[in-house]
């Protein structure tokens, strides 16, 4: 266990907290009718606490899909990832300094752009890592292949991490690979990997912290496998128990990463039982200023799906824009 | 084997369906069907794509084959379209008849190099030795708020490149008799299902297995005063915006193509020639997509009938929109309306 | 900034060049002059793709670039064609300036997922936080007698997917200028190099750097009695068939659209109007090419000023044949004549 | 060394000897205009004939486009080869007995189809196994990824080939990946990958043969790696020269597999001047035969690029035919 102190490590389990409780929030908006299609993290939440707090504020966060919570601890507002999920571009455009990408919905394409991000930053001198996540099954797409295999040839400034949640929707893990661990897949590109223990925030802690120091000093990429699990269904449009077996939910539910922080933190004297409430409070009130921030957002233009598309609008793009606003107008 | 009986959308037989045991089904479930009794026929078929064992498919559509037919013939794949592609180019060149499930149409581009590069050309490449009898699944098109990625309707991708057939049904018959005719073809086909009526209506069906061939297309509606060309769920909207017209005594006949490669231009253009206008309606963005290739045919082979030019209603050259602004990129009846008014007032 | 002169193929100058150091090049000389006088100017700027570096590219494109620039910014890849692009989207968010090449257009289908998915979206996508200023090179089309996959013609497939800016020079002078242009865009541009001509001609080029602006056709040859529509390698087909009709008194105008994506409508309808007859051409198959979109906008724009209908002359809807059948597919003098025959003698 | 008598021994040789020859002819008659580009297979005649002799009588082959030497030892008619090669497509139309795939020209594109084949195999009772050809090249494209993982998961009859001639046009191998040796990417799918010297055809051999029967017990696919050398250019429109040491050409003509496997021969008393020179002009001779034979096909018919498109021929297509039809006859 790396030594953090008292401090810091109720800061992971704060962030933990706010994670569970952001996305909580967000299947009952999706139930009545205020959110978009929704895919919890719940039960994910120690992989990106834990990673979170080992980035350097510099570094680059490029997500898949199901990182909001890694994403709003690099300094996403949640109202935009809430934005976002609700069917609102305006929820990736965040803030410049925030060092993140959008939302990439192609499973496994993202990991190509972070060993192109963690090439950039070595080509550019830039003393940043580039911290990639997928799932299990994106490894089976050749995208992750051709990523890490890039980023080794390149010594790319980037580290992958693998929330393997151990579902693909409805595929376990034996049906996306013959092999027995993920982190062995590193092997073929001639690069570090390392299996964690993905409910345990320390064990994340220090394998990310490991591998993005060893990025940074320009050692080359690292495969982190971190093995969890998905509480909830795969997205609110789909429902598990089609594939999953009760038992199997029930014994990780046992094994919470949240409940685990807060046993350990009990034990050692950490946490009372007063904390919680404050915080467990502290992070509803967050929660309810960010739904309210994203209901306060003024509605996007209709003409906003053209604004965007290039640096200059074309004739053809003007015309037809136009023809929208008379539209909506009459 | 044709057709027993055609309609257009919910209720508006044109024909008298014959006396065939018919259930009510959704398109989604015709699908399912469809495939049910073809790999009842044929053990040669098989299904495979992301989660269409266990789990039935994400819309159901293969719904408990993997009870009927056990895993070895209902095959749940790796996250990997390049291979549920790849490894079907394999299975359809040794003997086998691979019915692919691409989970979105979306979701298809990883498996463009295997589609173009290999299914498309194994029969012209080996002069006929090997083939790729196979169909691809795809759902496709707008209107069900998704997330991004999941709402394209890319016919045209596939409409410049030869060696496919693309097949696109819009209402339940079709959709079981085209998925048919397309596991019995021959060569690979492109199956669009329309997901955004997937469940919206169900339609009697005959209960036994029939094939609706592929390359006819349908007088959805017959009219007399401008002929709107659709296809998947456009149709219906077409339909709507005819009963709409209808209402100002504007008569519009609603062509389904259900097939675009083969085309059949001849009932196509008959129609053209008969009310001398012509819209075309497509969810794609306007540029490049499959509206200009039917322009250019009329054009070509009806300009003189025109009385005014053939109108396109389409989606916008741009990204499809999140859910907030979907409505707004789709074609509505008020657009279809609009633009028949300008053809009549050319 | 725009370009200092411009003329049609080998010679025929429209009007005069001012008065600037040139030199004499081939279209591959231009392209290479243009990144190499690009990364002199922005350090931004990298070349990336198979054998771009130590062997200077298959047909030697980047000649010489990675002595002159180093291995950080003449990067050879690995084999693998969804990376070049995926990593050039992770470089250029990131604030690279990537000139991707995919040796020949034939293999950009593994890339079509970063392409498609990624490079054309990510502006959009962010609302502008994130842009993707990246070019992709990419070899095309026939004539050059080649094994399978190393002739395609496939623009098409960029066009119906918005994100895009699709550029296509048919002389050296244009593909220096407009891959200067390309490389100072802000959003992505595939530029495809008519390979066939790469080497076929050289031309006086301006020895300075220019840019030749992105969305501007050029009328290569003005005529008053048919407009021909191409771009690349067709352009000079045009301009010798146009030659050919001269000697019969027919007045040919030649319009090279330069730029697909965004289409200058308003050179090509000018030119349709003043001539009432136009004929399109391009090697790409016929079915849902890109001259079906020329048509519909002619129709569009132009109805009633037309003779005749449109006419296409293009590549038939066949997997492109390998070099023993090759001269049989693509569009000829001979055939464009006869298009402007038969638009002619309507 | 793996126990093959005499006879066959030099029937590996009789069959190196054959690719040679070819080889060479071909390249001469790409120089007289009488041939298309050609990708020579000079110094890899080992992989090929190895293998070859390892395959049962109703194995699949599946190659990529180097690999002229197996296919000819599979039963594709050297003179369909040249076809092929000089723009006739049907140079890939064989006999259909004869169990072999097109060249696969898009890089990586045929693991796949092996991984295809092999389930193909599998789902029928075949007791055939299909063998997929690559180069070190293809390892980096997502396809290799993908059809060794899935062949892997579904314990495909597929064995898979590298022929590792450590150059994909000018990238060397550590150019196009970090990892030591390309067998070891076989550790990411949970299958067997084993390295063999490519240009000891005995090796190969034996290699093949193991890898074969697993797959043919149903035991799952096995991933080879023949370390071999590309002994000419990449095609003939490739000047190799512009990239690669002349030392290091130099220093493998030494380790030419058929002046090795000749050695060896002569060593042992299996081989004498008299059997070469007499080989030498049967293989002549036959590859003599074959070029009469590429020449004595008659021409492709123009219309032919129209007949095999679909198994019946659309309206418009017959339309166009037609065209050309009367346009070649006028
Ligand atoms: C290329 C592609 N194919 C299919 C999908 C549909 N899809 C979305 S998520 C998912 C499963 C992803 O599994 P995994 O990578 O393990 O991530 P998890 O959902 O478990 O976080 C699938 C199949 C997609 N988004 N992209
Ligand atoms: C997808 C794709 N990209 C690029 C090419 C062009 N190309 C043909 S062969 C080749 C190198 C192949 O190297 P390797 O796999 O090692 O095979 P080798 O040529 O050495 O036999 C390249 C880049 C291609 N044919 N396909
Ligand atoms: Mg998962
Ligand atoms: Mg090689």
């Amino acid at each position: 266990m790396p030594e953090l102190d008292p401090s810091r490590v109720r800061d992971l389990y704060r962030d933990m907290i706010m994670m569970r409780a952001f996305d909580d929030k967000a299947l009952k908006l999706q139930r009545q009718g205020r959110m978009g299609t929704w895919p919890p993290i719940k039960g994910q939440e120690a992989v990106q606490a834990g990673v979170a707090m080992a980035m350097g504020e510099d570094d680059w966060l490029i997500p898949a899909f199901r990182e909001h919570g890694v994403m709003v601890l690099r300094g996403v507002p949640l109202h935009l990832v809430y934005a976002y999920w609700a069917g609102d571009e305006r929820g990736s455009s965040y803030s410049e300094d925030v060092r993140c990408f959008p939302v990439a919905v192609p499973v496994g394409s993202q990991w190509q752009h972070g060993a192109g991000v963690g090439l950039s930053l070595k080509l550019s001198g830039d003393d940043a890592v580039a911290v990639t996540f997928g799932g299990d099954g994106s490894t089976s797409e050749g995208d992750f292949h051709e990523g890490l295999n890039c980023a080794g040839v390149f010594d790319a400034r980037t580290v992958f991490v693998i929330q393997n949640n151990q579902w693909a929707i409805s595929v376990p893990l034996h049906q996306q690979t013959r092999a027995e661990t993920l982190a062995q897949k590193a092997h073929a590109y001639g690069i570090p990997g390392i299996q964690v223990d993905g409910n345990d925030v320390f064990a994340v802690y220090a394998a990310a912290d490991e591998a993005i120091q060893r990025a940074r000093r320009g050692e080359g990429p690292t495969l982190i496998e971190a093995v969890t699990y998905r509480l909830g269904d795969h997205t609110t449009a789909d429902d598990a128990s089609r594939y999953r077996a009760e038992e199997e939910l029930k014994e990780w539910e046992g094994k919470d990463p949240i409940l685990r922080l807060r046993r350990y933190l009990e034990q050692k004297g950490l946490w009372v039982e007063d904390q919680e409430v404050v915080l467990q409070e502290e992070a509803h009130k967050w929660v309810d200023d960010q739904v309210k921030a994203l209901e306060e957002m003024p509605p996007q233009a209709p003409e906003e799906m053209f604004t965007s598309m290039y640096a200059e609008m074309p004739p053809h793009l003007s015309e037809q824009m136009q023809s929208l606003v008379e539209e909506v107008r009459s | 084997m044709s057709a027993p009986g055609s309609q257009g959308a919910e209720g508006r037989a044109l024909h008298a369906v014959p006396e065939v045991a018919t259930e009510k089904l959704t398109i989604a479930q015709a699908v399912r069907d469809a495939m049910l009794l073809e790999m009842e026929r044929d053990e040669k078929v098989l299904v495979l794509g992301e989660d269409v064992g266990v789990d039935g498919g994400v819309f159901r559509a293969t719904d408990g084959l993997i009870e009927r037919f056990g895993s070895d013939r209902v095959i749940d794949m790796p996250l990997a379209e390049s291979s549920i592609i790849g490894m079907s180019v394999g299975l359809a060149a040794t003997g086998f008849r691979p019915v692919a499930e691409i989970q979105f149409m979306g979701f298809v581009y990883p498996a463009i190099n295997q589609l173009f590069g290999h299914a498309a050309r194994m029969r012209n490449r080996t002069r006929g030795r090997l083939t790729c009898p196979m169909v691809v699944r795809m759902p496709y098109g707008g209107g069900i708020h998704p997330p991004e990625h999941h709402s394209e309707s890319y016919e045209a991708l596939f409409l410049n490149t030869p060696g496919f057939k693309v097949v696109i049904p819009s209402n339940p018959h079709d959709a079981k008799g085209l998925l048919t005719a397309a596991i019995r073809d021959e060569d690979p086909v492109l199956f669009m299902e329309p997901k955004r009526i997937y469940r919206a209506f169900r339609e009697a069906v005959p209960a036994d297995s029939f094939a609706v061939p592929i390359g006819k297309a349908h007088i959805a509606r017959t009219g007399t005063d401008v002929t709107l060309i659709a296809w998947g769920s456009m149709v219906r909207l077409c339909l709507d915006a005819a009963e709409v017209m209808a209402r100002e005594a504007i008569d519009a006949e609603v062509v389904d193509l259900r097939t675009l490669n083969p085309l059949d231009r001849e009932t196509m253009i008959e129609s053209v020639v008969k009310t001398g206008r012509a819209v075309v309606v497509h969810e794609a963005p306007r540029t490049a997509g499959f509206g200009a290739e039917i322009v250019t045919q009329i054009n070509e082979h009806a300009l003189l009938q025109l009385e005014a030019p053939v109108q396109r209603v389409t989606g916008f050259d741009v990204i499809f929109p999140l859910a907030h602004n979907e409505k707004h990129y789709l074609p509505s009846r008020e657009r279809i309306v609009a633009a028949v008014q300008s053809t009549l007032h050319f």
